[in-house]
């Protein structure tokens, strides 16, 4: 099995589910992140003080699929998540060693 | 020894000597259209109650209440995050411009004599005002001090075009939006409000009669402004969305509210500083203002009942922003009938009030796709058209109401109520406010989106527009 | 020709000309009980005071804005996220649902004559009250406009149930709440307002000395409703918190307030609104509103107080929470105590109420392991009971209280005041509203417990009441 | 049979009976200085207006509004989130605290005669003063219920110490601010408040004509509180803020608002109750309490557009924050100049006020280097120099300001005004506050600095003074 | 060293991490998350507009542990996690190279 | 390539990105989170009601770099985030696959 953790643009995140859905992932777990990379953040100013922070608002997507799903996984990911302007994200693949589901306590491909 | 003082002493100290004093938003009439009249009345000092004046004032105060921070929260609380600040900024920017605008010319235009449609200028940069003139009240011999209806009427003024800015929230150009509202209220507004509300005053009118505004000598009744700014900003709030167009994304990503909790306590402030709104517009602390505050709060209970209810029918769970919606609607409705109707009547405008509303704000609006972001067309258009119509049939004596005044005597007497006339009359009224709103607004808008722009670019409109239009966060940690 | 108006002037016409005015809440002793010293005293427009009536509407909003948005976001803060709009949204609709049942028949049942226990019929859908009858002050020869009063009154029916809420919160069925909530202010909250509040008023008393509720003819003195307001619903909370039973993990799960911030925006706003319920009860905007505005600030801050530093003793770090439920402790039982105490009674009762609460808050509720979710039992019945007691002392004019009056005689002169026989009564008074009301709600809660159910499914708790009643999230970004 | 009453009725009995009432801060005047005099004047229980009473309460009420939750909201939403308690605490214990000192002495030091520094402690515990005792205002023969003064001035004292704490916010220990606050409203407020704002009143001035603090019988104008409250406070924070030393990390790491939402409320809700701060300081419902009215709507208004349009030329982005510290720049600058300036001129001071504070914000705090972490000085102190010295030449009637009274004659007469010659007593005003408040600041801060220490642990600090001064966290889920 | 993601339901956090310490586990990180799988969201209604957003809040622990605990650790969290309705969520396991303490420079296992 | 997970406190998080921006890390992605561990929480009370979560808040740094960059990425997390006292955190090194740029559909280190 495979985890693939994709970082994205927040309003990319339903498409992004969608797609995934539709290529046979059945379950992915969604994080609130902040992303520091390429894309510059806004500069805020509060009475003269100005910050620029350099991160921006991200959502980090986490999903274990079955080893033969994850190139697709990541294609899709990469396709449906796209914009074309900086700042879209990236995709990383890691391998994971068990999985188990708590409820029934089945492991395996068979626990995703 | 020579004392300096807390100088309000000295408007007091006036007062108590009783010298002549001026008549205020009638001082046309007496100077220029019938001075012979003039010189038969004199409002006096002692014709002021302070129990007035304190009522006055804290109208002003409340309905200041009901925009900073009522409005405010209640549409900010239903944005995204991301765009808070900028609806924040846009109602408290509105409520600025529009003070400034109000006392340099807007209530010179909206409350001096001059015509049918629009006052003068005589009173521009309140010439000719001080503590000690005198506006008139709707009851022969009993005056206000001038500044304390000019208080009261500008906050009447700046809570009108910031409920505009809900219609097209999240997707609208700061600097733009503000030159609309300046254009606005100069151009919709105040010509509006001169219509519907300005007349000579009870002791002058009988010798001048003809020195009141359009709508008011057709004998439009509207309380505490139904048509001025209800479905004056209603109509705009509409014309503004189809013309700046939908948000990015509507309606196929989801934008539930950012905090209902403000949403919440914005309706809740609107509630508590709508009391300003429709008993201060009564002008005096008596029987009157205590039934528009009875009122104030039944119809809004009514019409908040009622859309939990069919809420409750219809899906089977009751929303908090169902009830506050439905409390808004009411609000918006009562406030043409607020000193008319006995509070049964109330009751029965805000149940039709949340029933019609609660059908265009969900199906009407998904029928016709526009995207009225948070129901500025939905609530306070149509909410104003059933409570303007509702005012001509509950303002009839036979059903409890107050009927209405025939001020052509000194003192006033009570006229002869005609249901049907009155309702006639008071669709006239919508009709010519939606009339000049609506082709005014249109105008305003295209005008401005062909030279400066409405719209933000959809880069910043996805990134929220607090960072974009104004490089700030509403919540850091 | 013919002029409309806003009919606002309609009263105050009526009332410059001194048309025969209704007496208001004295109806009955009039027209019955005695027809002919009616004739002796008729109160009429000249008797009512501008001050007054401005004084008493702004009030009635005062205590709106204490209930929503204060009471919410008091209430609302304190629980966790996922329940937050189900505590605003249950407040909410309780003030909505009783202003429509205040006007339909509560008014009636609380303030006609009838019976020591509950009032009449014959003003239910307000009959016979318009925009020019009047209510009765505590002073000979001042009136209200009915309206005024009623709306006033309304406030305080609205606030009471809403108070309850706060002792089972995060752990009730919302249709089986409002239907409580229904059958609640009809069974406890107007009798016990009847047995405290109802009198004929200080001109018509004389004629008919027994024309009053229960616990005022016992002579109890409660200024602006410990009995009725605190000590009632405190105890219907608990009475409920127990009935309903524990929130699932409760006492085990950890469950911090979602937000102190609100919670202190609540209680502010409960302290400002507050001015509104105790120095607005006095009916008149004089000295005594004055001192009871005086002891409104000084109460609560001496209750704000003494929490911080038993806080500071006891664990070292004074909180927040602590601070503002000490001023709460202090406003509660300032109550009864606003109008009659001196100032420096004042802050001993705020002292007092404030141990008193602490440690029934921190130590009985755990000690006896009930599930008073907000510490409404702990705040408002024991500082009910704590204010009530305490103007029985504080009310003594040896210590500087205003003692009472006599209003057999007209005009009222002023009473022997007896402590000890006083402080009897406030205890009988006391114990009436325990039986009463926790007879009264004990009945209610079992009957809709068997039929309706108040409780939600563990499921729906554990998910939120918010999602799983409304189907609405308080916060989304 | 005997009744007993709300003793409400007590007072007003009285008052009807009329009594002989006690003259109230005169009473130094007339039972000391001149009983002879006295004898020629006793002010009379129908010299009250119920509704002067009534607006004296509610502005008593709107100032507790504009402290809690207004000013704490200001302050807490530009705190970090880690901190936001630790600013609500102090603003409200602040609160309580001073609200018990001002009735047990802080009155009397500041209400009473004695000499032009301070008052005596004749009033202490309230003696002497009850339901009937009467306080003058400023017209001949118009008098308040002594504990409606009482409770509105109560308020500004209350307000004063917590504007100081946005000074050094997120780095002072909770206790040591306390100590530090009791001491400081008794060695620098009251004295302050008693040389600006005491003396005999209309009708006693003329038989003591020196019975009157240092700067009211200097002449200097300060309707609402330019120096005693703003300088005080403003420069008060800034001492502070030096002497506790920069916030850890303070200007290297990001300290952004944590809720620029919140902040707006508290803005908004200032603004909402300034206007009992301002119009409230007429002590009467008159012209002159709505030209304040109106002039706080429009000075505030135009520093908030200033600060925008400053913004909008400057970087680009108008900003909330720019244009909510703008609106309090301009309500600072209006406070000394309410009820003297006619609205234009305060139109001009709200620009002026506007461009000055921008100024110390953004350029003066940065090039010095102090950190003044919520502009209390550069906002409070800057805007309320602006304002006092501005009020010296708008008060000009040839600018159709308000002038002064004479008060040594009785009834007061208008006197002759002389710019020049007021803007020099207002600068020494500004001059004797700014020397007093300086210096009694900063030996309080040392002496505490040295015995308490008033500075928490950086490890405090880091974690946050939420969670180590008061074991709590703003928000939870 | 094995790293332990578990995405559990959020009021059972308590009790897992209290059954955690028990078998000897040291530390552990905690996010807030929101999952998607079978176990559906409820539907919110704002005005008529409906959002099924089908993510459920979660929370995400993860822990490094030895190598010989890693069973342990699942077992653990597997057994006092569950309540065996839908969405008790899952378990996973990860290969951790290294693993540093901050404060110590300390590495390996007894880094933990 | 490996995942570096830092889990520092929260105020360092400015020094570390800019010490790891120093040595040629090009991006990473920050997620606020509760930390349990030898740090203990601060005792919490409310009205009397004592909570002592154990829950410190913490920042979780991820980031993905070449191999060859490991070392020191792991060295200067080290370095810029320790404070000498308790609860600084810990770094993990996870092995990551494949490394995808959403944007332009990059692969392996060119990727980051
Ligand atoms: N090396 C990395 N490790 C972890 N996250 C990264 C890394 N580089 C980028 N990211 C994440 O991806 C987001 C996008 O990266 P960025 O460099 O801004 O744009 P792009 O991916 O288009 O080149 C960043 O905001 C960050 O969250
Ligand atoms: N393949 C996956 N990868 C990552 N997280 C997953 C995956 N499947 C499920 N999850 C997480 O586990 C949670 C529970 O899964 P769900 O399918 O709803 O129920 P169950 O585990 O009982 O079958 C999800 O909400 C999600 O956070
Ligand atoms: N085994 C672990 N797995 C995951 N995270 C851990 C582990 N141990 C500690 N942490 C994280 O590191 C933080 C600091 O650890 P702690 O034991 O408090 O201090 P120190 O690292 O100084 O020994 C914890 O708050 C937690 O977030």
């Amino acid at each position: 099995m495979k985890l693939i953790i994709a970082v994205i643009k927040p309003f990319k995140l339903d498409e992004v589910r969608d797609a995934l859905s539709e290529v046979g992932v059945q379950g992915m777990t969604v994080t609130e992140v902040k992303g520091f990379g390429r894309q510059k953040g806004q500069t805020e100013i509060y009475r003269g003080a100005e910050y620029t922070t350099n991160m921006v608002p991200k959502i980090r997507i986490e999903t274990v699929v079955p080893d033969d799903l994850a190139a697709r996984v990541v294609e899709t990911v990469q396709a449906s998540a796209t914009t074309g302007s900086i700042g879209d994200g990236k995709i990383f693949t890691i391998d994971v060693g068990e999985a188990v589901r708590i409820r029934t306590g089945e492991t395996g491909e068979t626990a995703l | 020894m020579r004392h300096a003082i807390k100088l309000a002493a000295a408007g007091a100290a006036t007062l108590l000597a009783a010298l002549p004093a001026w008549a205020a938003n009638v001082a046309e009439a007496v100077t220029e259209a019938a001075p012979e009249a003039a010189a038969a009345f004199t409002p006096t000092a002692d014709m002021v109650s302070k129990g007035d004046t304190a009522w006055m004032l804290i109208s002003a105060v409340l309905v200041l209440l009901m925009t900073i921070p009522g409005l405010a929260l209640f549409y900010g609380g239903l944005v995204r995050a991301k765009n808070m600040l900028s609806v924040l900024t846009q109602v408290f920017t509105i409520c600025a411009v529009v003070a400034l605008i109000w006392v340099t010319y807007g209530y010179s235009l909206a409350f001096t004599g001059g015509g049918p449609f629009i006052g003068g200028l005589s009173k521009a940069f309140l010439m000719g005002v001080d503590a000690t003139t005198l506006a008139a009240t709707f009851t022969n011999g009993v005056y206000l001090p001038e500044y304390a209806f000019i208080a009261f009427q500008m906050t009447f003024a700046m809570i009108t075009p910031a409920l505009i800015v809900g219609a097209f929230a999240e997707r609208v150009k700061f600097s733009a939006l503000i030159v609309f509202v300046v254009a606005w209220v100069t151009v919709v507004y105040f010509p509006i409000a001169h219509m519907v509300w300005y007349w000579a005053g009870p002791d002058f009118l009988p010798a001048a009669t003809d020195d009141a505004g359009l709508l008011w000598a057709m004998g439009a009744l509207d309380f505490a402004g139904g048509t001025v700014v209800h479905i004056n900003a209603g109509l705009a709030g509409l014309v503004g969305a189809l013309i700046i167009g939908k948000r990015t994304g509507y309606p196929r990503e989801p934008m539930p509210p950012h905090s209902l909790t403000l949403a919440m306590v914005g309706a809740a402030l609107l509630w508590v500083g709508w009391f300003g709104f429709n008993a201060g517009s009564n002008l005096e602390a008596n029987g009157i203002a205590a039934l528009a505050t009875i009122n104030t709060f039944v119809a809004t209970a009514a019409a908040a009942i009622g859309w939990l209810l069919i809420e409750q029918i219809a899906k089977g769970k009751p929303s908090l922003l169902g009830g506050i919606t439905g409390a808004v609607a009411g609000l918006v409705a009562v406030t043409p009938a607020a000193g008319f109707a006995a509070p049964m009547g109330a009751i029965v405008l805000g149940f039709v009030a949340a029933g019609v509303c609660y059908v265009f704000v969900t199906a009407v609006k998904s029928r016709f796709g526009y995207d009225d972001s948070l129901d500025v067309f939905g609530v306070h258009f149509i909410g104003g058209v059933v409570g303007a119509i509702g005012t001509g049939v509950l303002a009839d004596p036979a059903l409890g109401g107050q009927g209405f005044f025939d001020y052509t005597v000194a003192p006033a007497v009570v006229g002869a109520f005609d249901m049907g006339g009155q309702v006639l009359t008071q669709i006239k009224a919508v009709a010519t406010t939606i009339l000049w709103s609506g082709v005014g607004s249109a105008v305003l808008y295209l005008a401005i989106d062909k030279t400066i722009g409405l719209r933000p670019s959809v880069e910043d409109e996805r990134e929220g527009l607090d960072l974009a239009s104004h490089g700030e966060r509403a919540y850091s940690s």
